[in-house]
């Protein structure tokens, strides 16, 4: 090992004062999801991965520490929240306690060999709200993730888009999406060239995902000014997002600090049918 | 303001030309003959770095755009956007070795991550060795059979007395957006591409004859 | 692995009910300690096993999770809190910052095929004096922790020793006290048969060990009722305790629910030296 | 009021004739020819549970005291105090095969942890096959070569026509105590190991001509 | 020579009744009143073990066939076919525990193994206590709140003043063969196998009317 | 550890005599398969376990040592040899080298916590025919297997039905096949009932399966006595075999000692079709 | 994963014509051994790392494959056979049997992230004569390395040197020699600066190690002309070699392809005292 | 033949200046003015490489003997024998940044295992971005905070308004020789060995007075 001050990748301890700051940070979040009727869950640090495997995009599974347990299961220490939160409570929600508001908070390690450094460890703090399918949801959720991203100190820029449009459009144009290149040749859809030059409307989505569309437009007429509608903001793995699908940026360090959307099917998938939209925000 | 990260390398006369085409202020070759590698020109902050560079400033949000070749880019696993594709500087990363070498066991690369990539990708287990320059010697000194290295005229392929195996990769320079300031000055940065956009086709149609 | 609803050996989600009796735990440990000028340390969940090699009783490092991590060291998930507070701190530690009231709080998860059954997942917090060899902390230590005992709902019995007598009487008479089965044929110190009879007296011990003697009368005269020297209550191993050692049960249970005593050698081993006496409790 | 665990097997009578011999007022004659477990006597509550049951209620804290083989202590890896050790009961535990067995490797047992603990310590890989009883016919009818069990006169063995090829351990019977009430009901706890072992030295002496 | 193993047991008479009712040469009252557990009759050896070790000696090729509670099967994760289910013996593994019982923690049996898997199957997070016998007593006791075992008539159940809270598995005896012996004398099996059908299809509409 | 003379499940040294021992096995296996135009390949002792994942037959992975390795990269330790065979072969395969004859052999090792005892570790051994999907093959490697295990001193008894048959019936009747104990009640497929009874013929088996059935059936022609159709012999699941699926059996331990089968699908999984049978022996 | 073609670091399938060419050198070293007398042991593949924690010199450990088994314990995938050789036999030897003659062969994995490249999968063979102190052994061993590297079409040159003459010179001196670069102030001793610059004999060292001269002086009475006593090669750690320590090269290439010597006292650490002497060749 | 391996760099002319007064036949001026990197000299043949290559040819047994940076030594892991230390050349690997940086969480370097052994042993946990060059731009660009380079005059430290923070390392040339080679090779190398050692001693005695 050679040093006897190192610590394993993607942890170290918080002495005196950062211990506080971190505590600072955590009564912040905490208070205002208490206030906001949001009950707090504690999640296990590790977890099977077997559970997870259809959830996981690309090679995620292996950003976290992986083993062999004594039973011969592989086990992961937690890189992710939202999969876990939804297997947890899944086996417990009786339809009449729905809907639920749920936050949770906790460290989560990453081992990976990041690109170009960045190998700290993150806390997470996030919430939920379970058994709620209204635009209203989304927007209080959108309104809330703004409203902590202040309480943090950060001037929030929130980038939101369906999930589902992506899908409409075939595999070539979410690939041109994602690389922000597109062949203009003709070889593409014209609303992906639209989309990316941020020339398509709503108007123009409505004819390939209608739902996608009239939902996005409700969600605009409730969000606050920090929300901003990117219709090329898709990613290259559909992931376990339904509907809305959001990242907060902090305008200050155009860092993101937060994502979340809404996950109508991950419940189901645990055992219990439910509505479920939430956001989590990454603390270095 | 916006800073843009220009390669100092083979790059930087096309890349800086481009920008002009596009309207831009870049500095000139007044400005180039100085030391310096900072320059503030119409609104944006220049920086002058090596070409391996670029996609590490841009990564990282310490510029917002910059023009790298894609061996960079994948070198360093860069996550940047990379909306516009460019025509000039293109050439092709190439596995080479003596006539008559022995089957590839040892390669030396001044690209280790895509030379990993390849040798995978075929099923080959090979030892890389990184090297910093004159890759091509290592395979005339016996250091490796077989080097990876970018060709672009392959003069120093003839020189050296070796011979092209295969294409490893089409190498092209591209402008590549950094992910957080793409969508947080998303107005900015579109302005930005579709004028590099307009620059490249009017170029094209130029060289058209 | 046959079943969508277990959950690794050691961890469990706490849902809402559970996880809002925990906070209710912790803030009661948590507001007496930090009243009582004790500062918040956060410690990883995974750490290097070699720091702590020297460190372990036995099979200990067996009860842990662990793994080999990408740089091929051996990691451990936390199954013991005190050692890593010394690394974390040792390094940090200024003469002048002495005396330090530390405490830290957390899961620990243990893998172990524990004998006859309890295979719970388990929360400690924990409070240390470092730098403060005096016998005022010792009997500070021991009445912080029956307040805390009695704040958690429990009554406590303070069962102490000093682990320094033991090593004084040889190894067979120790394994006579661990086992409390003594030959009575001679061939033991009479000591060691006295001890575990309950009838020798802290005079009897002076003449083998006369600073341990002296300093567990000054103890005897500061500490609660609720404290009991017991002579007989030796461990198989030294482990790092160098002064006084004593465990917490609950009257009522029967259970013991907390573990402490001085180990004033551990900091030096990580760099500093400084004396430290602390306590852990366990709650299931 | 104290709980005490009795093994209802072959060492039931000894036990209780020794705490009688320490002054406790035991379940009599008549109280077992009922098919009740469970006694209230002078202060204690006398449970009769099976031999390998007693190590398991003062593990866990359901019995504050109780007598068991050192066969079951250790199967159960029991972490009890064991103050006294009794001098009636004692057997052995063996390694028994038929004559001319072939190398071990493969013994049933009413023991797997003891087994695999003796085993290992002499470095043979052999599987172990747990049987619930009649562990000797495991040898006769060929289920294993070799068993390990508890012999006290040898007569099983004998009648099976089996031999003797190891001692495992000895075994003998103790008072245990669990270590929680020990810690917390010292006083009481104290006062009873005294009674029991006075008891025993008694009938030590009485044994000696 | 065919070797089938009886269970000592309560499922002992009418294993032997179903033996006999298919024509086979069974041990008579005579023979099982010596302490005998191996008899030679009618080209069969009939062995006399402990119902729990029905399913070892099948499982590990010491006996052909073979007839075992599916209590013993599961416990043992017994492999064997198990071709025929009988109509008699039958019970069910109950959840038991008293009125008032707090949440499951903890639970004694000796059946360890289906008391994980019925844990595991309802996501409950207890510890089990693996116990030899009397197991109703542990809840009776206060060593675990609940407790799995068999259930035929509830008898000790309402002595115990416990109450039943789930059923954890329906539980029947089964004619068991082993893998191999199955697959190599494959005539021979079949014909036990049709004769055993046959007799309990018989006994059945005897039963019937 | 405890115990310095122990080994890891599985493994344990041959000294002098038992490796000489093994040597003469190996050299008389090896030996008659070299004269029969087999060559021999190198397998490597630890793989990925994801190139195999939709090849286990439920637990499977479970029984071998798995890790997680430097790169973060499930790795298993060889526990069967069959697929590895074609993930090493398919891409070396060019099609004017078929049919190619293979053998290979080495220790296998298991982990698992098998029933009833049994964990030793393993030597296997085996022969494949690559490119040769005809009925010939089938009966040739047949007759070797027996050879080879009269070879090694047994008295072979080889059991053999096609795996593609079980699929016709549904799974109710597979499931009744594999436990043997059938639901006389009309509710199964009387093939399935007189399977189990030994009534059945390949006439009955033409119906539902005709191709299985005219293989069978010209298998039979040619295949020694010591093969016995027996149609009962199904699996739980179809695991990778497509056409004949037989075990050797030595039928004077009555102890399986060889299982083989055809696979015609599995090189193409590895990136190259080509139809293989083959056969592996297990060696304690 | 991305690669299907991949093998984990250190092992690759080695197909009909690699194998062959394998066999084919295996065979060439085991009838050489088997002719002289040698027996060959078979050594699993993976062994307990408790065992031989003492006898790692440096990071070595963090060469192999490492992983934590069912039960807890801490294994490792072969790579180094000379200590595990010495585990196997120790408790197997009776002293009437001595001296025994041994081989070996057989993969060995190593996971480093070696420095410069070089990651490939070895095989090793190497013998040993157990309960041989004599200088005549040592004269035999080094004969049979030379022959067994001229068959493998090596042209052997072998420098040997007594590993227990650095000990006598104090850690100074052994860097000095490591590294090879000496200060040449006097501070460090004589014999040093001797042995570095080639011109120390054997009766400079005489002084300090007499035995260990005189030693070496029979050896190079006896050993062939292909071998060259060099002073200055000395390992930073003494590792297990108590007596001649010897490395073979090919001079053709200039690579290591054997390593041997003298470790008298590593058969007492796994419990039977025994002299022995041995060497493994490393084949990539 | 020998080959040795001269850096191209910084270190080249007081290289070829030691072999020279070692009494080899170097390559001139002349030689160095044409775009060739192997020359035959007196039977040596010299290559000249990439300052940061010279370990990798020693390293391979690509060349011989060597001289190099002990940055580039350490910054290779380079086992290769170090006989002689030369007193030219020497320079130190910094830690640098701006006046009133914030704590070090991200530095820039060339140098990423060396700038990793520092941080590990002081405990600093810090993100480490490895550049190409122009390192210091890093700083002043806010790329990272710090950045570790080597210093040799100070002069590109105050030039971009940096200070230095701490010393990482003294760094010497070094001359380096293959283990192989040293050990199949003993004669001619102790030789090489002793006549660099001397001409090395006599510039030293030069500059001494």
């Amino acid at each position: 090992m050679a040093n006897k001050f190192r610590y394993p990748t993607g942890v170290r301890p918080l002495l005196v004062e950062e211990a506080a700051r971190r505590k600072q940070i955590e009564a912040r979040f905490a208070g205002r999801l208490e206030s906001d009727g949001f009950d707090e869950v504690f999640l296990p640090i590790i977890d099977y991965v077997e559970p997870y495997v259809q959830l996981h995009r690309g090679d995620a599974s292996k950003q976290s520490y992986r083993f062999i347990d004594r039973e011969g299961e592989l086990v992961a220490i937690r890189s992710d929240f939202t999969p876990m939160v939804a297997r947890a409570l899944a086996p417990a929600i009786a339809e009449g306690d729905l809907p639920l508001r749920i936050f949770y908070r906790g460290d989560v390690i990453r081992v990976e060999a990041t690109r170009l450094g960045a190998n700290r460890e993150m806390f997470q703090i996030g919430a939920e709200i379970i058994g709620d399918p209204t635009v209203q949801a989304d927007v209080d959720v959108l309104r809330l993730a703004a409203d902590l991203a202040r309480a943090a100190g950060a001037t929030p820029v929130i980038v939101y888009n369906d999930a589902s449009i992506a899908n409409t459009l075939g595999d070539d144009a979410r690939q041109a999406l994602v690389s922000k290149r597109i062949a203009r040749d003709g070889s593409l859809p014209e609303l992906a060239v639209r989309i990316l030059d941020g020339t398509a409307t709503l108007n123009d989505v409505r004819e390939f995902a209608p739902l996608a569309a009239d939902r996005l437009d409700a969600i605009a007429q409730g969000a606050g000014s920090e929300c901003l509608l990117q219709l090329d903001d898709v990613d290259a793995a559909a992931g376990y997002y339904t509907g809305i699908h959001f990242r907060v940026y902090d305008a200050d360090t155009r860092k993101r600090i937060a994502e979340g959307g809404r996950y109508d099917d991950l419940y189901a998938r645990f055992g219990t049918a439910a509505a479920a939209i939430g956001f989590t925000f990454t603390i270095e | 303001m916006m800073r843009i990260a220009i390669p100092k390398g083979r790059l930087l006369e096309k890349s800086l030309a481009t920008f002009a085409a596009a309207g831009y202020d870049v500095p000139d070759e007044t400005d180039l003959a100085t030391r310096k590698l900072v320059f503030n020109r119409g609104g944006v902050e220049w920086i002058f770095v090596k070409d391996c560079d670029v996609p590490v400033y841009v990564e990282h949000g310490a510029a917002d755009a910059g023009i790298a070749g894609l061996d960079q880019i994948l070198e360093h696993d860069c996550t940047a956007y990379q909306p516009v594709e460019f025509d000039f500087g293109r050439c092709k990363m190439m596995l080479i070795a003596a006539p008559g070498a022995p089957p590839l066991t040892k390669v030396a690369t001044k690209y280790p991550r895509i030379a990993r990539q390849y040798l995978d990708g075929r099923s080959i287990r090979a030892d890389i060795v990184p090297l910093g320059g004159s890759v091509e010697l290592a395979a005339v000194l016996n250091l490796t059979s077989h080097v990876i290295d970018l060709v672009e005229t392959g003069e120093t392929v003839r020189v050296h007395k070796l011979e092209i195996q295969d294409v490893v990769a089409e190498i092209s320079p591209r402008l590549i957006i950094g992910r957080g300031v793409y969508r947080t000055e998303t107005k900015r940065i579109r302005d930005l591409i579709s004028r590099i956009e307009e620059a490249k086709n009017a170029s094209l149609q130029i060289q058209l004859p």
